[in-house]
């Protein structure tokens, strides 16, 4: 039974005001297609997980779909601040912003502790710091195993996670390749799971592959068909990050009411992301094109009757 | 993430031995020192921006053996461009592996194979304590800053970690405001005794490079001055501390940036000059 | 520089009197290559740990290599019991067999912690079981977060682990597909680690797809080639299981006499794996091949300068 | 590993509606009963041997949308052959993913995602608490059975549990010697409310499929018999176990194999009968 639906349908279906959602991928497969959608379906109170919001939790937070944000790093990677979410930090601009702070690994522990089942997860991490002062979540642990202390986090089950990646055949079963991030630990640990590809593929080119799938269609709601979803982010393989765009955010960024004319023209302002891409422009679009192929080469997995 | 931000940079006055200094950027010359510290050291996690120049850098010259390691789970990278963030897609082709989040930090960092992490920070005090969190109080904060991203991970588990940031008065401080990242704590024995007794695999900060010149730190664990940048003064490094410094005798020089060193700088890894210039 | 030593060579340096070793895979990829070159130098007192003894252990024990097994499963899958084992925990003949006994996810925990350098690993395993009686190094641990207890077990870092793969370069980036088993956790947490290959392929090859690496050259000792090196295991695409052996092993394993006899023939009286294959002759390897070619089919991670 | 056995199998004697009972095993019988029980679920965790062809049946028949989950890793298997192990790499070629035991076990088991995990047993109580580690006491074993494998936590997380095993008064016991996998523990009530407490996922065993006919578990926790294969007697039940059996008024009669169901394991998924005959 195939679960393809489109964007629309599946955000209306599955992202709910006051849901927990993550929209994971660090820095590489971020599904800015499903950020935006969740902006023109208007939803509300959401509380927003990911390591780094990056700049589609700065959208989101700009367009008011959320009341929080639970995060690892909080930044323009190599250019700067995160300036929407900055304000609502730093000046209740227009209204404040919780927050609920870990370190990269203690998010990805988070969701791995989610996934599992398991009340907390266990690491070293946040000795001697002001962090668990901050989120008085991330707590000490004593092993049961001679006198030594570790900090534990509590499990992060998202109502719905979003994954893009490279395909997925239409029960949902995906594969990706390039940096994983905690794509697949935020998937299973979520209620509901959103998909977007590159490509919808036949089942038989899974199968073909089974260690390069990710997480089964067992755990997926939806599967959504859209190319080219994760810009300005990239896809490993098909197009390259836009880091213009993300120098351009900087400037866009830093007003409100420039913030507000971006949303207006670039979200707001189109039906979805096939109208974004060819507003886009065909030459930007082939400037992100990788300059060359770099195939992985095939393995055999052979046949047993 | 835990790069430092890409420092705006300014050329240097003053005359030294070698290459001209006028003839190099601060910027170049954090970055060479920074590389010339990593000889004979392994695995390196990168962070972007300057760190990322220098470990390439030493790669390309004095550790021709350095595997770099990205928290966004690369191993063995051959970035083929300079990156603009650490999960750049160049650094994913052609690299020895590729693997998630869960299995670099689990494995790699905390399982102990990292032998120097990068740290940048907004403040950092005389004993390598470093802030990246907020200036001003945590729920009130005048500036919010990015936060630990893998800062605090790195200060613990790497075997050892550099620093690289241009001090002043506001990032050389007294008191950090919030603690993302321990270093020597209050000093150098209650740093090793809770870093035993806590487990930690990493001995902590070893290196603080400025635009000013290279620290390390001395038996009580504070930072000490041992080279002095070509153009630098004393006078510059006492304006822009918060603390007292304290100041090896005698004072070394840095050697300034060799031809091939700068010509790598500026041909290969950052022909743009987005760092260097 | 390269890693590449004949099995020999390898086992000499790298496994010891008194190891803790692994040799790992599940049903897959296990190394008997090593086994019986470890019996051949007559490496005396070790613990052995593994999922599953399987035949490899029931032969090592059987030639007096073990003083302890750790382990979750005892036996010969789809076929009974492992005798020698049996025979020394049943009746200690010749001589006792200390066990320490956990459950499958319990051992791929202790990988899992000793490879994270974590003082335990929490699991929802072994609530109203006997096993925390019979292994007291099972222990419950209290969440942080609630009421919620759950159990714990301790870290596993082998002196040496013994990874079977179908490839990997002269420093030891490791690449494998079918069932990865704990391969990658075993090898992590263990001081010393030995790669033996069906091929030995160029650097180039491992990084034209570094998502198929399963752990990098840096945590490993040596490099051995050697093909078939699995019998009667098997390799996923390269040979089949010896089911067959599998079947004969349990009548050649019920009497002391027997086995003594089969070591003599196939350890003892060979020099290692390639003599090995020749008594085992072209009929039956060829026998082993799988029927036909699986590609895995190839994925392009693109060029980006 | 988790799987019992192959039982040694014999015709039954006795004639009963439908196929005649002289036409299949017991085992034929077992496969049947067990596959025809899988209706409707949607995730199995399989063992190898006799819960592998029960499974792959149902997948044939009455559960089309059947994903087969094997502990070793491979997940929505298609299986070329019946295998041996359930390592075998029929499971890996063409299945839906392949994944580390880690991952097996943290997502997909103890995450919830398993609607029918299989036991086998060497020893079984009347509430479904289940031996495979020893006979005798644990220091010092009368026979050293394999232990756990997967069991415990197939026991424990897998949404309900099906149990197949030859019943005997050695199998079928009032103390089992050594608790591998807890079932309904000491009844009903006691057993929901520690699983409740304790966060278990799983409810618990829900079916015992033997070589003489099906049992359930009623509402204090026990096993009881509600359909009797054709062929065998209450009097053979009764000699086969080491309690008082509960017997459901009416006691149905397992319907025999159909003929589309023997075909489908004689000629496709045991053509050796290494299992069945």
């Amino acid at each position: 039974m195939s679960k393809v639906k489109s964007m629309r349908d599946a955000v209306a279906a599955n992202v709910h005001d006051g849901d927990v959602v993550a929209i994971e991928g660090f820095t590489h497969l971020i599904c800015f297609a499903a950020g935006h959608e969740i902006i023109r379906q208007r939803k509300r109170d959401l509380t927003l997980a990911r390591l780094t919001p990056d700049l589609i939790y700065d959208q989101m937070v700009a367009a008011g779909v959320a009341r929080k944000l639970v995060f690892s790093w909080l930044g323009n990677p190599g250019v700067g601040g995160l300036h929407a979410i900055r304000r609502r930090v730093e000046d209740a601009d227009p209204a404040p912003l919780e927050l609920e702070e870990y370190s990269h690994f203690g998010m990805v522990g988070r969701y791995t502790a989610g996934a599992s089942n398991l009340p907390f997860f266990p690491l070293r991490s946040y000795f001697e710091t002001d962090l668990p002062k901050a989120n008085p979540l991330i707590r000490p642990i004593k092993s049961p195993y001679g006198d030594e202390t570790v900090y534990a986090v509590p499990p992060l089950k998202p109502d719905v996670t979003v994954v893009h990646a490279q395909r997925a055949d239409a029960d949902g079963n995906t594969q990706m390749w390039g940096l994983l991030g905690c794509q697949k630990e935020a998937a299973f640990a979520a209620e509901r799971v959103i998909v977007v590809v590159e490509e919808l593929v036949d089942e038989a080119v899974i199968r073909a592959d089974p260690n390069r799938t990710v997480f089964p269609g067992l755990i997926v709601d939806a599967v959504v068909v859209e190319p080219f979803g994760a810009h300005p982010s990239y896809v490993q393989g098909a197009y390259d990050r836009d880091n213009r765009f993300y120098r351009d955010w900087d400037a866009i960024a830093r007003e409100a009411a420039t913030t507000q004319a971006w949303l207006d023209e670039w979200v707001y302002g189109v039906s979805g992301r096939s109208e974004y891409v060819d507003k886009l422009g065909a030459e930007r679009v082939a400037s992100l094109k990788p300059s060359g192929e770099a195939p992985s080469g095939s393995v055999d997995y052979g046949v047993y009757k | 993430m835990s790069e430092p931000r890409p420092a705006a940079t300014a050329p240097v006055g003053a005359v030294s031995p070698g290459a001209p200094a006028s003839a190099f950027s601060r910027s170049e010359m954090m970055i060479v020192a920074a590389a010339r510290e990593l000889a004979g050291q392994r695995v390196c996690f990168v962070g972007v921006g300057l760190p990322n120049i220098a470990v390439n850098l030493a790669r390309l010259t004095v550790a021709p053996e350095l595997e770099l390691v990205y928290e966004s789970g690369a191993y063995g990278a051959k970035p083929a461009r300079l990156p603009l963030s650490i999960g750049d897609p160049t650094i994913v082709t052609g690299a020895t592996a590729v693997v998630s989040m869960f299995e670099l930090f689990s494995f790699y960092l905390q399982g102990g194979l990292v032998d120097v992490g990068f740290l940048g920070a907004a403040q950092i005090d005389r004993f390598g304590n470093i802030n990246s969190t907020v200036i001003g109080e945590y729920e009130h904060p005048k500036t919010r800053l990015p936060g630990s991203g893998g800062a605090c991970e790195i200060a613990i588990n790497a075997r050892q970690v550099f620093v690289i940031m241009r001090q002043s008065k506001r990032s050389f401080v007294d008191r950090i405001d919030f603690r993302t990242s321990p270093g020597n704590l209050g000093g150098a024995e209650a740093a090793a005794r809770i870093r035993s007794e806590e487990g930690w695999l990493g001995s902590g900060p070893s290196v603080v490079v400025t635009d000013l010149g290279i620290y390390h730190f001395d038996e009580s664990g504070e930072m000490r001055l041992d080279s002095l940048h070509p153009g630098a003064t004393l006078e510059q490094v006492r304006e822009t501390m918060g603390w007292q410094a304290r100041v090896a005798e005698p004072l070394a020089v840095t050697p300034t940036p060799t031809p091939e060193e700068l010509r790598l700088i500026r041909e290969q890894l950052d022909p743009e000059g987005a760092y260097t210039k």
